[in-house]
């Protein structure tokens, strides 16, 4: 049987996570093929609703990767980006989406490392997981 | 008025002045310390352990039976009882946890514990309630050319969430002192520990302890000592014996309780009773300075 | 639609040994919208770049989809390109399919799949992107200094030797800060004054520098470039052109204060000049503490000045003034030591702060530079330097390290031995913190010299006994309990924001970190400025620091205002927010969330973008309910269609579109 | 001789009992020794507050429980109302007594304390020691 591949939307930050990203490239790092990039300037452009849109859209798994606490290039984004997704979670939980979907990374234009790990080890997780269940999507996304 | 009152053990014992000039000062106050009924001792010392529940049962058992008696508040004439009873009732209220272990724990009791009593230190009622300026208006015998150092000793400042006031810096009994017509002295020694309990274990370093509260209190020229914690009394009082044959010219120094010096500046006579539970006579003193 | 033309390259093999880009260019040749589409070796060689100008004449192209590496390394060659052949930069999009796709991906069908779908994403982004040009404004040349210490000085002085015109602002009568009150400096040891008193000389000298002493700044409006600055001046009541400085008022005034200069450790008359190298050098008059100027009350001093200097009618006034950067250099001011219980709450007057003992080394200090405590007179034997003291103490006081306490800690015991060669300095720590050219050399040789004693631990408690203050301290070396009878015990207290500080930072919408420092917008990269554009800072109030530290970060502050001032005009990125005005509700939920102030309610409540000011972060997008808010070339349905494009596959297989929300 | 320092005795199982016990992190501690500093007993301890501090960062859990240190404090809390990183050390204290303690060892046999005249010692005493020192 073939095995299953997730499908994964991955939005990251321009000055940190897409620079490790190219980092994990340039030292030819491998990782699953499974994440396809949208570059926001901040992590923090990164609306509930385009989450939400995605998951209806039929992704199995959202990565956000941003800057470490502190090093924020717009200074405090990635904290707003934090507390969105922490409140995000507990709404896909109730709409029935698990919420390890959901993951938010902090990684810096030097971790290409931590950016191929947590590639490998989303996919699998969300491999793990499985598709992500079609019913859910229709009725809450359309009634919330 | 009546106030709820909680003794603990030492009050019914080696501490009966103590309660007894505590319940006759309150009574010119106009105040009835009501004693309730079923206390069990608190345990003393407060158990600093994180996971044990056990050992905080007694304090809030004495919070159950107050509350089955009608009271909402419970005063305590013991810095440590004050102390114990506070902490144990914190630590318990903090954690929804902890709470609902002990309830479950205390299922058999008629009434559920729902944290709703407050302990105070009588000096909390003193200044806060009856205030020390209504006090100063009542003292007919004041205590004039009393040169006296407040010893507060551990468990009213510390932990420092629980001070009665500043816990570097307290003043709320020197200015109690000071209605009462004495002169209230300052002395670095006063919040230092008297040794607590190694005096039944290491008695050495008690004896050490109190030498060096006694000696800097003397050396700023204080007649007595004043305390509120039976503990620390009897340290500082008792031990006198063994500091004066541990450090040679030490001369002995007088311990009283505050409420001793509050019923006698209220115009209540001095009880020969009391005299007898003291070990350094504090009479010879008394008299020089015609308070009795 | 847009005639979008897609530039497919090999890498050499980098890219193409991994992705099929024959499979590629057959898989999107229909693609809607795209036009032209080929591959090529090396799309970034000259080659290559001829192909794309040629393809795109012949094409009539208006958007470009380069399918290579990561945008960093040539989107702006790319961009050349575009607008060599009249298209606008922002119709270019890079679709990296090699640090993100073949550097990183083994299997060729996987990546080329991949592959695929990025640059299928870049063309549904390049579908929507609009043609935009920088944004840009006038720049005011001239710069405001908020802050007369060392570090407000050097950048005036910078900034007006590079022609620039300069306001100073400093709310206490004279300049110089806290650098004025100190004795020696660290680590070479030379007199404060004699070289700080030449710079003071020079900027009141100087013909580009406008000074305002005894004032404050009460609101600064507008953006970059463009700034309104209100500032209020309160009256010295004395006319510097006229008075000769003679000092016959003092000696008629009646009250009698505190020197804020000596530290509290003199006195001074209510009509004053705060020390003798004042600038500007006149008397001022304290109305806090004068009697009152009518003849009633007193009026003493006006009575006794013959050349008729003062005049007690000067009212506050208030100034505007354009300009076009700010620059913060409000510097620090020292824990009250009255927050410390366990030092005694500052009522030993033999337990004084460093600034203090700073005055009593001083030869223009209250003894006259004899070391003498203040509170009997007597020479201290015995010296006792606490470090850390408020710092490092995140349970009680300060978390931080205040930085420069080690270095004046030791250098005041090293004075102190130079004035009493039979006393003995003791100094607790924690660490020793002596990171900077030659500080630890300086200790070194303090230790081995002058022969002051490190105890290494905390000091618990300082309290009084006869005419001593008892130390009682711990040495963790060798676990032995110490007491020190000191005669004279001087705390390190940590550095803290300026007094009323944070009421000015307020007023500039700036931000502050935890502990009410100004916040830099970078910690590594751009120390210098704060994140609100136009704002620059400097020297403590940024964060405690020493000297050449404030110096070196003044002149730094100064080079980045005179690179901003060379300008005639300043652009700025155009990816920026917008606002529909039609969706927007007036709830200016976006309007707390902007981190730059980029965003305010106009006349009919409706939120708008400072295009100066907005750093397009996008947080305000997200944040708004209304969905009305949004980035330019980066807007709620590119995404969305990105977002489409990547999930097709699952859509056409489970839901239709329409159904879904 | 060295003292030994490895991963493994770092993170002991009694090493977490005791930040259990007590709900104090050991490693919060960076040796001020303000602890020590105001400690009224220090004089009398092999081990003084902040070494027991740094030792249980090392997690040489047994050698403070053997020490006599623990059991001369006297529960005052000075050390905790002055730790600059809040640390309560009393507690961490309180903790290692509670250990032995609970495997039923005792510091002192009620029938053998320096007590002469059981008539004159208030309860207060009695039970705060044995209460203490007795498992
Ligand atoms: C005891 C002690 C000893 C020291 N010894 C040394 C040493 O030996 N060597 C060394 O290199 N460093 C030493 N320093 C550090 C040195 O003092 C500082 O690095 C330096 O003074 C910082 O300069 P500044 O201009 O940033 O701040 P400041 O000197 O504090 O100047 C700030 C100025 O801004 C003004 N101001 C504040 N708020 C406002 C406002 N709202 N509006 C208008 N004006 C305002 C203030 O009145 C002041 O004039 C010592 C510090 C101390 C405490
Ligand atoms: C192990 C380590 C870890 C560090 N970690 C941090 C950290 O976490 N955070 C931090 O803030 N700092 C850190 N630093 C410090 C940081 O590396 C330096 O502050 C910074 O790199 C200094 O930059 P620079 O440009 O002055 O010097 P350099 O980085 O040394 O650059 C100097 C350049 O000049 C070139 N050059 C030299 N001589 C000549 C010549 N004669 N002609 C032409 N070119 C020449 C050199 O080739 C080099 O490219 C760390 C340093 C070390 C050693
Ligand atoms: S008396 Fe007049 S001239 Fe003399 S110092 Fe005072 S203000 Fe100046
Ligand atoms: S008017 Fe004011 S400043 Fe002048 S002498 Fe009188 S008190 Fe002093
Ligand atoms: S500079 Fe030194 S004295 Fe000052 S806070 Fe830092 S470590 Fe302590
Ligand atoms: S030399 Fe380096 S490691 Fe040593 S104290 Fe200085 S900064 Fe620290
Ligand atoms: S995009 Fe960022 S900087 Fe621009 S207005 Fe929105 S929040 Fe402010
Ligand atoms: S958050 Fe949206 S609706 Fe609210 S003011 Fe801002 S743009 Fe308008
Ligand atoms: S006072 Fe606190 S931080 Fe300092 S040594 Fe003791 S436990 Fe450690
Ligand atoms: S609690 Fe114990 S360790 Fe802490 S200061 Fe008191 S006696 Fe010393």
């Amino acid at each position: 049987m073939k095995r299953f591949e997730p499908k994964i939307v991955c939005f990251l930050c321009k000055w940190c996570t897409y620079a490790g990203a190219d980092l994990a490239g340039t030292s030819r790092l491998k990782y699953p093929a499974n994440g396809i990039v949208i570059k926001t300037l901040c992590s923090s452009r990164i609306d509930s609703e385009h989450i939400l849109h995605a998951f209806a859209r039929g992704s199995d798994g959202i990565f956000i990767g941003g800057c470490h606490p502190g090093d924020c290039h717009y200074q405090t984004g990635n904290y707003k980006t934090k507390r969105r997704i922490v409140l995000l979670k507990r709404v896909l939980e109730q709409m029935g989406i698990n919420p390890d979907r959901l993951r938010l990374e902090w990684i810096s234009a030097s971790e290409g490392n931590k950016f191929a790990r947590q590639m490998t080890d989303f996919t699998e997780q969300i491999r793990a997981l499985g598709p992500i269940p079609k019913y859910d999507r229709k009725e809450d996304i359309s009634n919330g | 008025m009546n106030l709820p009152y909680y003794p603990g053990c030492t009050l019914k014992a080696n501490a009966s002045h103590f309660e007894d000039s505590a319940i006759k000062a309150m009574e010119i106050l106009g105040h009835q310390l009501v004693e309730m009924k079923d206390w069990v001792c608190c345990g003393t010392v407060f158990s600093q352990t994180d996971d044990d529940l056990m050992l905080h049962l007694a304090s809030i058992r004495n919070l159950l039976r107050a509350k089955e008696q009608g009271f909402d508040e419970l005063v305590t004439l013991c810095s440590m009882c004050y102390n114990t009873l506070n902490r144990s009732k914190a630590f318990i209220d903090s954690d929804p946890d902890n709470l609902k272990k002990v309830t479950d724990f205390m299922y058999r009791e008629n009434i559920e514990y729902d944290q709703d009593i407050q302990v105070y230190h009588l000096f909390n009622i003193l200044k806060d309630r009856i205030k020390y300026e209504t006090i100063e208006k009542l003292v007919h015998n004041p205590l004039k050319s009393l040169r006296l150092g407040a010893y507060y000793g551990c468990l009213l400042v510390r932990p420092k969430e629980f001070a009665i006031d500043d816990f570097e810096e307290p003043t709320i009994i020197e200015d109690f002192l000071r209605i009462l017509g004495a002169e209230a002295i300052d002395y670095p020694y006063k919040l230092e520990c008297c040794g607590a309990y190694q005096t039944l274990t290491q008695k050495d370093v008690s004896v050490k302890r109190c030498y060096e509260i006694l000696n800097s209190a003397k050396k700023a020229n204080c007649d007595a000592i004043v305390t509120s914690c039976p503990l620390c009394a009897y340290n500082l009082d008792f031990l006198q014996k063994e500091i004066e044959k541990e450090y040679v010219g030490f001369v002995n120094i007088p311990v009283f309780y505050f409420t001793e010096l509050l019923a006698l500046a209220l115009g209540h006579t001095w009880e020969a009773s009391w005299s007898e539970l003291h070990a350094v006579d504090p009479l010879p003193l008394l008299k020089d300075k015609q308070l009795i | 639609m847009k005639r979008i033309g897609v530039f497919i390259c090999h890498c050499g093999v980098n890219i193409k040994d991994t992705v099929d880009v024959e499979l590629l260019t057959e898989q999107l040749e229909n693609y809607p919208g795209v036009v032209h589409i080929e591959n090529y070796m090396f799309m970034c060689s000259d080659p290559g770049q001829n192909q794309i100008k040629a393809a795109i004449e012949e094409n009539k192209l208006d958007g470009v989809v380069i399918a290579a590496c990561s945008p960093t390394l040539h989107e702006s060659t790319f961009q050349n390109v575009i607008e060599e052949m009249g298209i606008n930069k922002y119709q270019l999009e890079i679709a990296n399919i090699r640090e993100q796709c073949s550097w990183v991906h083994n299997d060729k069908e996987e990546a080329t799949r991949k592959a695929n779908l990025i640059i299928k994403t870049a063309l549904e982004k390049l579908r929507l992107n609009e043609s935009l040009s920088p944004v840009s404004s006038p720049m005011t040349k001239r710069v405001m200094v908020i802050g007369g210490g060392i570090a407000g000085i050097q950048a005036a002085l910078d900034i007006a030797d590079g022609g620039y015109e300069v306001l100073l602002v400093e709310k206490k009568p004279s300049i110089g800060g806290h650098m004025i009150q100190l004795s020696e400096t660290f680590p070479t040891l030379d007199c404060s004054q004699c070289i700080l008193t030449p710079k003071m000389v020079q900027l009141a000298k100087h013909k580009n520098i406008k000074l305002y002493v005894n004032s404050e700044v009460e609101k600064v409006e507008g953006f970059v470039g463009n700034f309104t600055a209100k500032i209020n001046r309160k009256p010295q009541y004395v006319n510097p052109d006229i008075c000769t400085m003679c000092g016959d008022c003092i000696d008629n005034c009646p009250v009698v204060v505190p020197s804020e200069y000596d530290e509290g450790l003199s006195w001074r008359k209510a009509i004053y000049v705060p020390f003798p190298q004042a600038i500007p050098a006149t008397f001022t008059i304290d109305t806090e503490n004068c009697l009152g100027f009518d003849p009633i009350a007193c009026g003493e001093c006006r009575k006794a000045c013959k050349p008729e200097a003062i005049n007690y009618d000067k009212k506050p006034e208030t100034f505007e003034e354009k300009i076009g950067a700010i620059i913060l250099a409000t510097g620090y001011d020292l824990y009250p030591v009255e927050k410390m219980a366990e030092y005694g709450y500052g009522k030993f007057p033999d337990v004084l702060n460093g600034l203090q003992f700073e005055r009593i080394l001083s030869a223009t200090g209250p003894t006259g530079g004899k070391m003498l405590r203040p509170s009997d007179g007597k020479i201290p034997k015995e010296i006792v330097f606490i470090q850390c003291s408020g710092s490092r103490d995140p349970e009680r006081h300060n978390s931080y390290c205040s930085k420069i306490c080690c270095m004046y800690s030791l250098k005041h015991a090293k004075l102190y031995k130079h004035k009493v060669h039979d006393g003995q300095p003791y100094i607790f720590y924690i660490d020793i913190r002596s990171g900077g050219k030659r500080y630890e050399e300086f200790i070194q040789q303090a230790v081995s010299e002058d022969g002051v004693i490190y105890i290494r631990g905390k000091v618990a408690k300082i309290y009084k006994e006869d005419d001593k203050m008892i130390v009682h301290g711990m040495d963790t070396l060798t676990g032995k309990k110490i007491e020190i009878k000191a005669d004279l015990v001087v705390l390190a207290q940590s550095m803290i924001p300026s007094e009323g500080v944070n009421k000015l930072i307020q007023n500039l919408k700036l931000s502050t970190d935890e502990h009410g420092f100004l916040n830099e917008a970078h910690p590594k990269l751009r120390p210098l400025e704060s994140i609100q554009s136009g704002f620059y800072l400097t020297g403590a109030a940024q964060g405690p620091k020493d000297i050449p530290d404030s110096v070196a970060q003044a002149s730094g502050a100064a080079a980045k205002v005179l690179a901003l001032m060379s300008q005639q005009e300043i652009y700025h990125e155009p990816i920026i927010a917008w606002v529909d005005e039609e969706k927007c509700s007036g709830c200016g939920i976006c309007i707390s969330t902007c981190p730059y102030g980029a965003r305010a309610l106009n006349f009919d409540g409706i939120a708008e973008v400072n295009e100066v000011l907005c750093e397009g972060c996008g947080a305000c997008i997200s944040a708004c309910p209304s969905s009305a808010s949004q980035q330019r070339n980066l807007t709620d349905d590119q995404i969305n269609n990105m977002i489409d494009i990547i999930l097709q596959d699952n859509l056409e297989n489970s839901l239709e579109k329409e159904d879904m929300i | 001789m060295f003292y030994k320092l490895n991963n493994k005795a770092i993170k002991n199982s009694l090493s977490e009992q005791v930040q259990e016990i007590s709900a104090q992190n050991v490693f919060d501690c960076y040796q001020c020794g303000n602890c020590s500093s105001g400690c009224p007993v220090v004089d009398y301890m092999d081990i003084s507050p902040n070494q027991v501090m740094r030792l249980a960062q090392f997690g040489a859990i047994q050698e403070i429980l053997d020490s006599e240190t623990i059991w001369i404090c006297s529960t005052c809390l000075q050390c905790s109302s002055r730790c600059p990183k809040g640390i309560d050390v009393s507690k961490v204290m309180e903790a290692f007594r509670a250990i032995n303690l609970r495997k039923r060892f005792s510091k002192v046999e009620p029938n053998k304390t320096q007590i002469q005249n059981i008539k004159e010692t208030p309860p207060i005493l009695l039970v705060s020691a044995m209460r203490k020192m007795t498992g």
